[in-house]
């Protein structure tokens, strides 16, 4: 299946390494983050930002307790043991949460089965919590967007399923109801989620209403496709710019320091 | 307790009633105690009360499949890389068993308080913009006598038993656990009793680990259950690969309802660990193992 | 942050304003940051707020001899098996600084609130038979949501800076801290911002180390001040012994009210750490090498 | 200085291999248990019991995080790190509250610079707390008597001082007023002190009153001399015994596997 729909330019890469490449280039040196388990997607995109503009970036990958893994081959599992033999710290979950709930990530890669407006996510379940239409894995670490600097939101899946009005149930708060609604309940330090990463594109939150506004589209998409994917009106910056394709560069360092073993080749074909 | 607390994962399992609280080691795809969790499910353990890791797999679901559970604390229930998690989630929507809406928050804190009995412990404001509260009765509230604030509140999580999967462990069950650092340690001390499980068992002769590489001290542990590949089809962090072949076959199973199968052929197919690694065969096991040193 | 952090403990301390809380690491003759310290005073500190360890001895004594101190938490302050710690027991007595009057838990249970930023934490009933609520007003109750009891509380601890001494670590601040089993970890998370002394930084080229075997993640330390035989007269755990000598002396003098001329001599009688290496002498600081590889 | 007073009989052992000997008599097997910073008698006293009578006690040392070390030799700091090579476990200062707060250790060892009738135990100040007269070290770990299944009192200086008819701060409570004060205030699993190991004696608590109550006079001293360094009006049990010298086996055992270097056999002389 074709998670992104429609046609797609021919290229020498998969839309798995494009968004990686647009999560590096959003990265800024010098922060601290998280990603959670099973993001193979933004560990890479991380880790390609510390071997090119942001080499004081750090990363902590949630699962393993690895701190700053010298990913060479990105591995199936985030726990796997070949990340924290190769890492600078082991987190323990107790330091993990510890680091949470303190605020000392600068920002955390976070995910969910839906995803609202304004950035809140849901991992718990669909429909009535009480008579759950799907019961979802969980909303594992999710609380704690209440407790990052910011948030980066990723998703490997862009379609109205994922992409709704508002979540049937609030795992983790991005700007809630927006406006101002966020500041009243969390602690000043603690911002909402900054942008939003698809297949389709890259998206950010309009400064006043905190609802999610397109900022860049992908090579193979356009903001008619975007919107067609996407379960409630989408706000477009004035800006709003195609992304070019990811230079021979990149590619290669991404391809040979990276991602050896080719994972984010074998996503479904769609480039 | 006595010095030599080395015995098989049946006999480890066999004063677990029906209805105990058990909390269950294991992140992912690794270090599941799973000869513990098949020698339970042998047996037929009914009505358990699981406190899994926040990041819990293919034990969680396979109790659920074989009817042993009743209540389930939840973070994050699925087979990470390979999708949802089939039997939870059918249980969960059929309402088979109850769910207790947590997350990681609630079972690192829960676990923590716990683990020195603190009555329970307050947060800072995290929960208030999320939906768990009114899910979740034991997320509460209280005052902060230093600012007079409302502050949420979660509770203190112990279990009756502790099962955790380890490495290498002497017969005092001193433990070695690789792969994500330590938390098992604070699960072993929120639990009354505590059952290890090894891959292997150090021998008397042997020169004393470095004492910061033991996660769990023996004094609070009762029964080591010297158990080869106890981790098996999981990996174990250091010493074996997960076998994703057969998780796969879990999984294509679990998926169209037929964990029956599965669990007839793997589980209550063998008498017990010793046998089920002859089934498994000396081939594929050591197929999978792995070498850091 | 930059990636290499390195620099000297003079330097490091420097920007440490007068007034500041200071979580200081350290337990009873081992791991105390003496570079660091001896720095702070050198440079005339004052007003500090000190939460050392809960076995805290000779820096906490320096510092106030040296009048840098206005406030200090007290869990245990002496000089192990050297006695009490005369310049602590004077000042306290003739309440010239300000006593809190905590303990072990009170230390403990307040940088873990506090690594985490909980608001506070509710305890068993340990405290009512004691005489510490009487004098310390921050031991407080609240209302267990749970049960409906009052319980006893300990509020969050936290420092604007944590000194630590360690004995490894790399440019970008990861530190290998031996002896005692962590908890510096916890203090230095409870620390706005972390300095760390080090005997030796990690060469560029070494093999990453065992990453369980680092105690604190770069990623929260600020500096790291190299300094060779950093903790000297105390033991560097794994590196070198105290100089039992050294603290006899410093005991003496300081039980005649004559700390002044310990600090006119080692602290400033030299320009820096550099030259206080070569006042003591490479063969005195050599003799003292302890060596477990 | 004779810190015991008085006459002793000539022997080949000091006071502090005695105290060593008395407790170890007192522990039982299984135990598991602490001891404090700074103490050598109680730590070689419980390593004696190890290698004798009591194989699967297990004890934790204070200020180092140890867990049953190998000692050979008694070192002068208990954290000291050849204490930590040998041990079977680290606990972290963490791991040790923990223990402490959860009533996981069976008993402690805890000594003081006052110690009442009912066992009741003050190391923070004499005096007045606002204007103290003798400012202390501090209460450390005292608190936990009140988490300790059971506890253990010893000291190495037995006079009117140190023994008094009321703590002037409770650092750690013992049996508090006596009669059932103490089951008032704390959790049921928490006994107060069994006994107080002084290098007179050793002493248990009245059941009824829980006053301190002579049971075992060491070979050089007597009912009258203890009576007479003991600040308040002592009881004495029905079978009080005066204990034998240690037998040579028990010595041969202390000296070579417990404490090579003669740290007990240095105690200011008074065997």
């Amino acid at each position: 299946m074709n998670p992104i729909g429609g046609h797609v330019p021919e290229a020498t890469y998969t839309w798995a390494e494009m968004m990686a490449i647009s999560i590096s280039h959003e990265m800024a040196d010098g922060a601290f983050g998280s990603v959670g388990a099973a993001s193979h997607i933004p560990a890479a995109g991380l880790r390609l930002a510390q071997l090119t503009h942001a080499p004081n970036l750090s990363f902590f990958c949630g699962g393993s307790g690895a701190m700053n893994p010298k990913i060479q081959r990105l591995t199936e599992s985030s726990a796997d043991y070949r990340n924290l033999v190769t890492s600078e710290y082991h987190f323990s979950l107790d330091d993990v949460v510890d680091f949470e709930t303190a605020m000392r990530f600068d920002f955390a890669f976070l995910g969910g089965m839906q995803i609202d407006k304004h950035g809140n996510l849901n991992m718990a379940m669909i429909g009535d919590w009480h008579r759950p239409k799907v019961r979802g894995p969980g909303t594992i670490g999710l609380i704690f967007l209440g407790g990052f600097k910011t948030s980066y939101i990723y998703t490997q899946h862009h379609n109205p399923k994922i992409f709704v009005d508002k979540v049937d149930f609030v795992s983790g708060a991005g700007w809630l109801d927006g406006g101002d609604a966020r500041s009243k309940v969390f602690r000043p330090e603690s911002d909402g989620p900054r942008r939003v990463f698809t297949p389709l594109g890259v998206f950010d939150f309009e400064p006043e209403s905190k609802r999610m506004r397109l900022m860049k589209v992908h090579p193979w998409s356009s903001i008619e496709k975007i919107q067609a994917a996407t379960g409630f009106e989408l706000l477009v910056a004035d800006d709003v710019q195609t992304v070019g394709a990811p230079s021979d560069e990149e590619l290669t360092l991404l391809r040979t320091q990276v991602d050896r073993d080719g994972v984010l080749r074998r996503y479904p074909a769609v480039v | 307790m006595s010095a030599n607390k080395v015995t098989t994962p049946e006999e480890a399992v066999a004063g677990i009633p029906d209805g105990a609280t058990i909390a269950l080691g294991g992140v992912h795809s690794h270090n599941g105690p799973m000869a513990l969790v098949n020698a339970l499910i042998r047996r037929g353990a009914r009505d358990l009360e699981l406190i899994p890791t926040p990041s819990a797999g293919p034990p969680v679901d396979m109790l659920i499949a074989a009817g042993c559970v009743k209540r389930l604390h939840v973070s994050y229930v699925g087979l990470e890389f390979l999708g949802m998690a089939p039997n939870y989630r059918r249980a969960a929507e059929s309402q088979s068993i109850e769910i207790v809406e947590g997350d990681e928050a609630y079972i690192v804190y829960g676990f923590r308080a716990g683990a020195s009995m603190l009555p329970f412990l307050p947060l800072p404001p995290l929960y208030e913009g999320t939906d768990l509260p009114k899910v979740n009765k034991d997320v509460r509230t209280t005052t902060d006598p230093y600012t007079g604030r409302t502050v949420t509140t979660i509770p203190a999580l112990r279990a009756d038993y502790g099962l955790f999967h380890a490495q290498v462990t002497d017969r005092k069950g001193n433990a070695q656990i690789f792969g994500q650092r330590r938390f098992e340690d604070v699960m072993a001390k929120a639990s009354d009793h505590v059952i290890i499980s090894s891959d292997e068992i150090l021998d008397e002769y042997a020169p004393a680990p470095d004492p910061r590489l033991v996660s769990i001290p023996g004094a609070i542990v009762d029964h080591v259950a010297h158990a080869p590949y106890g981790s098996y089809p999981l990996s174990s962090p250091g010493h074996y690969a997960y076998d994703r072949e057969r998780l796969v076959e879990y999984r294509d199973l679990a998926a169209q309802d037929r964990t029956k199968e599965y669990l007839d052929e793997y589980v209550f197919g063998v008498k017990d660990h010793q046998e089920y690694l002859d089934k498994v065969g000396a081939r594929r096991l050591l197929g999978l193992q792995q070498t850091f040193r």
